[in-house]
C-alpha cells in the first residue's frame, strides 16, 4: 500500500521553480533516498510534503488523506515527522523539554502521560547520551548530539514516516555512521517509513533501499540503490552541465 | 541612593513589561506590533463611559480592585485577541515590514476610535487612589504605588516564568518562539500558539495600562505612545524574541533614563533622551544580535 | 499597458476632485456682509482647545448680529478644518481666505496656528490667535496684522511667584519646567523675570529641574526635590495637560506638600478626581468657571455658553474667544472698515480696554497682553474656588520675552 | 531557498566589464520618464483649474513624493527598514530655514547661529541645494557608523538617530528656536518648484538604482551571502544610498519649510515617519514607481475621504462621514491593500510603456 503519493507537484519560489511536476509513490515501510547534486530541489520537495512551502501545484496523498495546501502541525498530526536541514533544535530548551514538543497533539488522548513517559524512555534507551544530558540546553549540545535529538524528537511524535533532509550534513562520517545505525535499528523495530535526502548518493548504495535521483527539479533516476548507485546516469546528474 | 534604585527600578517595571509584551508577539510571528501602545491605551479608556465631555464619567473604573484589575487585564487581552483574528491572521505569510505597516494602521484605527468616542483630552481618573499614599522603606520614602508597581511587576515575571516552564502551552510558546515552523512540524498548532502570546501580551498591556493609569490619573489617547518606543527599543537591544533579554534591556533603559537625569547638569537635562539614544546606538554597534541573544533566531526582517 | 490605463483613469478622477473643490470654494469677495473666518481644528488633538473657544467667539457674534451686525451688516461665520495638522492648517487658512474672510481665526496652539495665520498676513488680513500664549503669537512671529486674544504665558509665570511672596509669604521656590512646549518654557521664563525681583526682597531659588510631558515617570526629578535641605514653600510647575496631571499626582503621592504654582493650561475642575483632596493649588485665570467670578457678567456668559453647547466651561480657556470678537469688533466699528490697516491701528490704539475679562492693550510693538489682572483659583480638599486676585507690578518687557 | 541564487546576480556584476549601465539605462529610463510625466500632468492640472487651498494640497503631495522617493532609494534599495530618514528631512528644513529668513529676524529669533549663516539670505532654490547637501553630509556621518548594522537592529538605530536629532532640536534654543515654531522661511505657493524637487528625485532615484553601486545594493538584499561572496561591500553600497535619500530627505525638508512657512521639531518626528513609510509600503516597497503612485494614491484616497467628511451634497441632503471616520478608514483601507497585496500595490515591478518590468 502506498503511504504517500505525489502527483505532478511544482514548487516555485517567485519566478523561480526549484520543483517541476515531480510523481512519486512511496510504500509503507520503505526506505527511500533521494539525492542530486546541489540545487536539484530535493529540499524544497520535502518542505512542500511538510507543508512549509506549499506546492504551486499538484497534489499530495499521505496515508489516503489528501494533504495538498494542509498546514504543516496538520500534517504532523497524521504522522509525518519532519527533520529540516540543518537540525534546527530548540536551543534554548533543555534536551527533554525538546523531546516534549511534539507530544503535544495526543496530549487529549486516554493514558497519554503514561504513554508519554514510556517513549520518552524507550528514546533514551535509544540515545542513551540524550538522557545523560536531559536538563541540558539543547544548543550545548554537539552536532552528533543534536542529530540524535531531533530523530528522537521526530520519534516522540509516534509518525508513520520520517523525512530527513541532509542528516550527515556537517557531521564527521563515523558520527554519520552511528546516526545511521541507529536509524535503521529503528526503521525495522518500529515499522518505519524513512524518506532520507543526501546530497552525495554513497550513502544510499552503503545502506540500499530505493533510491530517486533529482536534478533540475526532476527526478531523473528511480532504482534500487545498490544498483543505480554508481551509474553512469549519476556520474552525468552529478557532473554533468547544470541549467536552472 | 537608594532612592535613585527605586525609582529606576519602577519606571525599568512599566518598560520591561511593555518590552514583553511585544517580545512574545514577534517571537512567534516576527511582528513588530505598533499597535501595542495603543491596545494600552483602549484597555484603560474602557473603563470610562464614551463621551466627550470634559469630566470623565467613570464606568466600570468604580469596581472594587480585585475585579477591576481582570477586567482590565481581560480588555487588553480580548482586543489583543481580536487584533490578531481580524487583522494579523491575514498577514502570516507577509514580510516583517508589511506587517509593520499594518500594525501600525491597525493602531491608527484603535487611536482614531477612541479619539471619536472621547475626544483628544486627556481625562482624569482616580484608579486605587489608596496607593497614592506615601511609606517608608530602608530610609527611603517613596510613594506606595512605586512600591507595588515594583512588586506587581515581579509577580508577573515570576508567574509568566512559571507559566512557560511549567506547562505544555508554555513549552509550545517558546519553542514556537524560537522556530516557529519547525514547531508547527512537530504539530504545534500555529494559531492557537499565537493567539496565546496576543492574550498574554494584550493583558500585560492592560497590566501597564493599570499601573501607569494609577500613577498619572490621567488617561489618554497617546499614553501608550511613549512607553511602547521605549518598549520597541527594549526590545531590540535585550535580543529580539528573547524574553529575558526584553526585560533586562527594559531594566536597564530604565535605569539609564533616571541616572542621566540624576547625573546630568541642569542645562543637559532637556537632552536627557539624546544621551539615552545615544547609549542605545553603541549597544547595537558592539552587541547587535542584543544582549542576550535568542538562540536559533534567525536574522529575518 | 494595464498601469497606463490605472494612471489615465487616476488623473481623469483628480480632474474631477478639483473640479469638486472649485465648485465647493468659489472665491467670493462680497462686500455686502462681514465674514469671521475660523481656521480652526474642528478634528484632531487641538479640537478640544480650539471648539470651546470658538463657541464662546460664536456667542459673541450672535449677540453682535442680534444687536443689528457690525456696521449695520451681519456677521458671517465661515470655517474650515485643520484637523490639528500644520501642513492642513495652511490650507484651511488659504479656504477661509477664499471664502471672503474679514478676520481669520486660527488655531489656539501657536505652533498649530502660525501656517494658517501666516497665510492671512501674506493676504493682508487680520488674523487672531484664539489662546496662543506665546510672544511670537502676533508680530514677532506671524507678523503685524496678527494678535492674540489671551495673556501671554510669562505673565502667567510672573504672577504666581509675585502673589505666592506677596499673599501667601512663600520665601523658597523650586522651579519644575517641562520641556516639551513653548507654552511651558514661557511660564517659566516669566517666572525666571520675577524671581530675581523678589528675591532682592529676600525669596530664595532652592533649584530647578526639568522633565517632559510624556515621561512615564517623573520620580528622579521628585528624589532631587526631596533631597534638598528643607522642602521648597511652593514650587513652579511650568507644564500642560495631560502630563501635568501626572506630575502633581506624583508629587504628592511623594509626601511633597509644598505650595504648587502653575500657568492657566491646569484650569478646570475635569482632572482633579485624579489627584484626591488636593490642596495648596493656584492657578492663574482670566475667569472664573466655578460660579464664583466677583464680575456677575461672567457668571451670565457661563449661563449662555451652557445654554448655547450643552456643557459648562472646562476650563478658562473659553473666555479668550468671546474677548477676542468683542476687541476686533469694537475696532472695526471704530475704523469703520474691516480692513485690515484701519483695525490694526484702532487695536493698537487700546490701552487698558475693558471687556469682561480683564481689561486689554495691544501697542504698535506688542499684540499681546504683558500684564494683566487674573484671579487666583486655589484648590483645596478637591474644592476649586477663587482665592484671590492679582496684577503683576510691572509688565514683563520685551527682553524677558524674547530670549 | 538556497537554489539557483547565484543566477539572480544582475548580470553586470558577474561580468563587471560588459558596458551595461548605458544599455540598462536606455532600457529603463521610460520609467522616470512616465512618473516625471504623471507628476507634471497633476501639476498643470492644478495650476490650470485648482483653487488655493487644492493647489496647497497639492505642494503637499509634491513634497511626499519628494521624501517617499527618498525613502525608497535606501529602503527599496537594501530592504533595510528605516525609521531615521525623517531625521534628515529635519536637518533639511531647517537648513532652509536658516539659509532664507531674514538676517534681523534670525538675530533675534536665533542668536547662537554662526555669523556666516546669519548673515545669510538666499533664494530659496540655493537654499533648498544646500539643505540638501548639508542632510546627505549628516547621513553620510551617521551612516558611517550604523551601516554595519542590518536588519531590525539597524532599523531601531535609524530611529535611534531620528529621537537624538529631535530631542536636540527641541532643545538648542539658540539655534533651533526649541520647540517654538521657527517663522520668518519665505513661502513659496507656486506649484512648480515643488513638481521640479519631485522629478529631480525621480531621476536620482533612478539614476542611483541603475548604477553599479544601486545593483550591487539590491543584489544584496536579495541574496546577500551570494553577493557578499561576489565581491559586493554591503556596508559601503548600504552608506552610497543612505547618503544619497538622506539628501533627497533634505530636499523634501526644504520643500516643506518653503510650503508652509514655519518648521518646528515635533512635525519631524513620528507622524510623519509612519505616513510616508506607509505610502511607501503600500506602494510596493521595492519600486521607484510603487513610491510615487503610493503618494499619489493615498493622498488622494486621504483626500476624498476629508471631501467626504466635509460633506457632498447628493441631491437634497449632504451625505457626511462622521467625524474622525476619516482616519480609522484610512487606516482600515490600508490594512485590505496591504492584505490583499502585501508586497504593495506595485510589488517589485516598474511601470513602463510596453510591459510590466520585474526588479528592473
Amino acid at each position: 500500500m502506498s503511504l504517500l503519493v505525489l502527483a505532478n507537484i511544482e514548487v516555485r519560489y517567485g519566478r523561480l521553480t526549484a520543483v517541476r511536476g515531480v510523481s512519486l509513490s512511496i510504500k509503507d515501510g520503505d526506505t527511500v533516498f533521494i539525492t542530486g547534486p546541489n540545487g536539484a530541489g530535493k529540499s524544497s520537495l520535502l518542505r512542500a510534503i511538510a507543508g512549509v512551502t506549499p506546492a504551486s501545484c499538484g497534489t499530495i496523498d499521505f496515508d489516503g488523506y489528501n494533504i495538498t495546501g494542509k498546514a504543516p502541525e496538520d500534517i504532523a498530526r497524521l504522522g509525518f515527522s519532519m527533520v529540516p536541514e540543518g537540525r534546527d533544535v530548540f536551543g534554548s530548551l533543555t534536551v527533554e523539554e525538546n523531546l516534549m514538543v511534539g507530544t503535544g497533539m495526543k496530549a487529549r488522548d486516554r493514558g497519554w502521560k503514561a504513554k508519554t513517559a514510556e517513549d520518552l524512555e524507550a528514546v533514551y534507551q535509544t540515545f542513551p547520551i540524550l538522557k545523560e544530558r536531559r536538563h541540558g540546553q539543547a544548543g550545548l549540545l554537539s552536532g552528533g548530539q543534536q542529530q540524535m535529538l531531533v530523530i528522537g524528537r521526530a520519534l516522540m511524535t509516534n509518525p508513520r514516516l520520517i523525512a530527513i533532509d541532509e542528516p550527515s550534513l556537517g557531521l564527521a562520517p563515523n558520527i554519520t555512521d552511528q546516526v545511521y545505525e541507529r536509524l535503521i535499528a529503528l526503521q525495522s523495530l518500529k515499522a518505519l517509513t524513512l524518506l532520507i535526502v543526501e546530497q552525495s548518493s554513497t550513502r544510499a548504495t552503503l545502506v540500499g533501499g530505493r533510491m530517486l535521483l533529482m536534478r533540475g527539479g526532476q527526478i531523473v533516476l528511480d532504482g534500487n540503490a545498490r544498483e543505480v548507485g554508481n551509474s553512469a546516469a549519476v556520474q552525468a546528474a552529478y557532473f554533468g552541465y547544470e541549467d536552472h | 541612593m537608594l532612592q535613585i534604585v527605586f525609582d529606576s527600578l519602577s519606571l525599568g517595571s512599566l518598560y520591561a513589561l511593555g518590552a514583553l509584551g511585544i517580545a512574545l508577539i514577534f517571537g512567534v510571528m516576527r511582528l513588530v506590533n505598533f499597535a501595542h501602545g495603543d491596545v494600552i491605551a483602549f484597555s484603560i479608556f474602557a473603563l470610562l463611559w464614551p463621551s466627550t465631555d470634559a469630566l470623565a464619567i467613570v464606568f466600570a473604573g468604580q469596581l472594587p480592585w480585585y475585579l477591576l484589575i481582570p477586567f482590565v487585564l481581560l480588555i487588553g487581552a480580548g482586543l489583543s485577541v481580536l487584533c490578531e483574528i481580524v487583522v494579523f491572521r491575514r498577514f502570516r505569510r507577509a514580510s516583517p515590514a508589511t506587517m509593520m505597516i499594518a500594525s501600525f494602521a491597525l493602531g491608527f484605527v484603535i487611536r482614531y476610535f477612541l479619539l471619536m468616542l472621547f475626544t483628544s483630552r486627556p481625562k482624569s481618573i482616580s484608579l486605587l487612589p489608596m496607593l497614592s499614599q506615601p511609606v517608608e522603606i530602608f530610609g527611603a520614602r517613596l510613594p506606595l504605588l512605586q512600591l507595588i508597581t515594583i512588586i506587581a511587576t515581579v509577580i508577573i515575571l515570576v508567574g509568566l516564568t512559571l507559566f512557560l516552564r511549567r506547562t505544555r502551552f508554555g513549552l509550545e510558546m517558546r519553542a514556537a518562539a524560537e522556530n516557529f515552523s519547525m514547531a508547527r512540524m512537530l504539530g504545534v498548532r500555529a494559531n492557537r500558539v499565537i493567539m496565546g502570546a496576543f492574550a498574554l501580551s494584550g493583558a500585560l498591556a492592560g497590566a501597564i495600562a493599570m499601573i501607569f493609569g494609577s500613577q498619572t490619573g490621567t488617561v489618554d489617547i497617546q499614553m501608550g505612545a511613549s512607553i511602547m518606543l521605549m518598549a520597541f527599543i527594549a526590545t531590540v537591544i535585550g535580543g529580539l524574541g528573547s524574553l529575558a533579554g526584553a526585560v533586562l534591556a527594559g531594566f536597564l533603559l530604565g535605569a539609564a533614563s533616571v541616572i542621566m537625569q540624576v547625573v546630568l547638569p541642569v542645562d543637559a537635562r532637556p537632552f536627557r533622551d539624546a544621551f539615552v539614544y545615544g547609549a542605545v546606538i553603541l549597544v547595537l554597534l558592539f552587541r547587535p544580535q542584543g544582549l542576550i541573544a535568542a538562540r536559533g533566531t534567525k536574522e529575518r526582517v | 499597458m494595464a498601469y497606463e490605463t490605472r494612471i489615465l483613469g487616476k488623473t481623469r478622477l483628480l480632474a474631477m476632485a478639483m473640479a469638486a473643490v472649485m465648485a465647493a470654494f468659489p472665491a467670493l469677495a462680497d462686500d455686502g456682509k462681514i465674514v469671521v473666518g475660523f481656521a480652526t481644528a474642528a478634528s484632531g488633538f487641538m479640537e478640544a482647545y480650539d471648539k470651546p473657544a470658538q463657541d464662546a467667539a460664536m456667542i459673541r457674534i450672535n449677540e453682535i448680529n442680534a444687536a443689528g451686525g457690525l456696521l449695520g451688516k451681519k456677521i458671517e461665520v465661515v470655517s474650515a478644518d485643520t484637523k490639528s495638522d500644520r501642513a492642513e492648517g495652511a490650507k484651511a487658512g488659504l479656504s477661509v481666505i477664499d471664502q471672503g474672510a474679514d478676520l481669520v481665526v486660527v488655531s489656539c496652539d501657536y505652533d498649530f496656528g502660525a501656517p494658517a495665520a501666516l497665510a492671512a498676513e501674506d493676504a493682508g488680513l487680520v488674523s487672531f490667535f484664539l489662546c496662543a500664549e506665546s510672544v511670537k503669537a502676533g508680530i514677532q512671529g506671524v507678523g503685524p496684522h496678527s494678535f492674540s486674544a489671551s495673556v501671554l504665558a510669562a505673565v502667567q509665570g510672573a504672577t504666581m511667584a509675585e502673589w505666592a511672596y506677596k499673599e501667601k509669604k512663600a520665601k523658597t521656590f523650586y522651579r519644575l519646567l517641562d520641556t516639551w512646549t513653548e507654552y511651558n518654557k514661557g511660564i517659566c521664563d516669566g517666572f525666571d523675570w520675577m524671581m530675581p525681583k523678589i528675591a532682592a526682597e529676600g525669596a530664595k531659588l532652592l533649584g530647578q529641574d526639568t522633565f517632559k510631558n510624556d515621561d512615564a515617570s517623573i520620580a528622579a526629578q521628585i528624589t532631587r526635590i526631596k533631597s534638598l535641605p528643607q522642602e521648597p514653600d511652593a514650587i513652579m510647575l511650568c507644564t500642560m495637560m495631560p502630563g501635568a496631571v501626572s506630575a502633581i499626582k506624583q508629587i504628592r503621592a511623594a509626601g511633597i506638600n509644598s505650595m504648587i504654582l502653575n500657568g492657566s493650561g491646569v484650569d478646570g475642575s475635569y482632572w482633579l478626581s485624579a489627584v484626591p483632596d488636593l490642596s495648596n493649588f493656584y492657578t492663574p485665570v482670566q475667569g472664573s468657571i466655578y460660579g464664583d467670578d466677583p464680575n456677575p457678567d461672567v457668571q451670565k456668559f457661563n449661563a449662555a455658553y451652557k445654554t448655547a453647547t450643552g456643557t459648562d466651561p472646562s476650563s478658562q480657556y473659553v473666555y479668550p474667544g468671546y474677548s477676542m470678537i468683542d476687541v476686533w469688533a469694537k475696532a472695526v466699528e471704530r475704523a469703520k472698515t474691516t480692513e485690515a490697516d484701519g483695525v490694526v491701528a484702532e487695536l493698537e490704539k487700546m490701552k487698558d480696554e475693558p471687556t469682561l475679562f480683564g481689561p486689554r492693550t495691544f501697542t504698535a510693538e506688542l499684540h499681546h497682553q504683558n500684564k494683566a489682572r487674573y484671579l487666583i483659583v486655589g484648590v483645596d480638599k478637591g474644592k476649586p474656588g477663587v482665592v484671590g486676585s492679582w496684577t503683576i507690578s510691572e509688565a514683563v518687557p520685551m527682553s524677558a520675552l524674547v530670549k | 531557498m538556497t537554489d539557483a541564487s547565484l543566477s539572480t546576480l544582475p548580470e553586470t556584476l558577474a561580468n563587471p566589464r560588459k558596458p551595461a549601465p548605458f544599455a540598462l539605462a536606455r532600457k529603463t529610463i521610460i520609467t522616470p520618464i512616465l512618473l516625471s510625466l504623471l507628476v507634471l500632468a497633476i501639476a498643470a492640472l492644478t495650476v490650470m483649474l485648482g483653487s488655493r487651498p487644492f493647489n496647497q494640497a497639492m505642494i503637499d503631495i509634491m513634497v511626499r513624493v519628494v521624501l517617499v522617493v527618498g525613502l525608497y532609494i535606501f529602503i527599496g534599495n537594501s530592504g533595510v527598514l528605516s525609521f531615521g530618514h525623517i531625521g534628515f528631512t529635519c536637518l533639511g528644513a531647517y537648513a532652509a530655514a536658516w539659509l532664507t529668513i531674514n538676517p534681523l529676524m534670525k538675530k533675534a529669533s536665533l542668536p547662537g547661529l554662526p555669523s556666516f549663516l546669519l548673515e545669510a539670505r538666499l533664494p530659496y532654490w540655493q537654499s533648498a541645494i544646500i539643505a540638501a547637501l548639508f542632510a546627505g553630509f549628516a547621513a553620510l556621518i551617521f551612516g558611517k557608523v550604523l551601516m554595519r548594522l542590518s536588519g531590525i537592529a539597524a532599523s531601531i538605530a535609524t530611529f535611534a538617530v531620528l529621537a537624538m536629532i529631535n530631542t536636540i532640536y527641541s532643545n538648542w534654543e539658540s539655534v533651533t528656536g526649541a520647540t517654538s515654531s521657527v517663522v520668518g522661511i519665505p513661502i513659496v505657493r507656486t506649484l512648480w518648484p515643488y513638481a521640479g524637487a519631485a522629478v529631480v528625485a525621480i531621476f536620482i532615484a533612478w539614476g542611483h538604482a541603475i548604477s553599479r553601486s544601486g545593483l550591487a545594493l539590491r543584489a544584496a538584499r536579495d541574496e546577500p551571502t551570494a553577493a557578499a561572496a561576489s565581491g559586493v561591500d554591503i556596508p559601503r553600497e548600504r552608506l552610497v544610498a543612505f547618503t544619497i535619500s538622506g539628501a533627497i530627505m533634505g530636499l523634501g525638508g526644504a520643500a516643506m519649510a518653503h510650503s508652509i512657512g514655519v518648521v518646528t521639531p515635533d512635525t519631524f518626528y513620528l507622524g510623519l515617519t509612519f505616513i510616508t513609510l506607509s505610502m511607501l509600503v503600500v506602494g510596493g516597497m521595492g519600486s521607484l514607481s510603487g513610491a510615487v503612485i503610493g503618494v499619489l494614491l493615498l493622498s488622494a484616497l486621504i483626500q476624498a475621504l476629508r471631501w467626504l467628511e466635509a460633506g457632498v451634497p447628493l441631491g437634497s441632503t449632504t451625505f457626511a462621514l462622521p467625524k474622525g471616520l476619516q482616519e480609522i478608514a484610512l487606516g482600515v483601507i490600508m490594512i485590505v491593500i496591504l492584505a490583499l497585496r502585501p508586497a504593495g500595490l506595485i510589488g517589485n515591478r516598474e511601470i513602463t510603456l510596453f510591459r510590466v518590468n520585474r526588479n528592473k
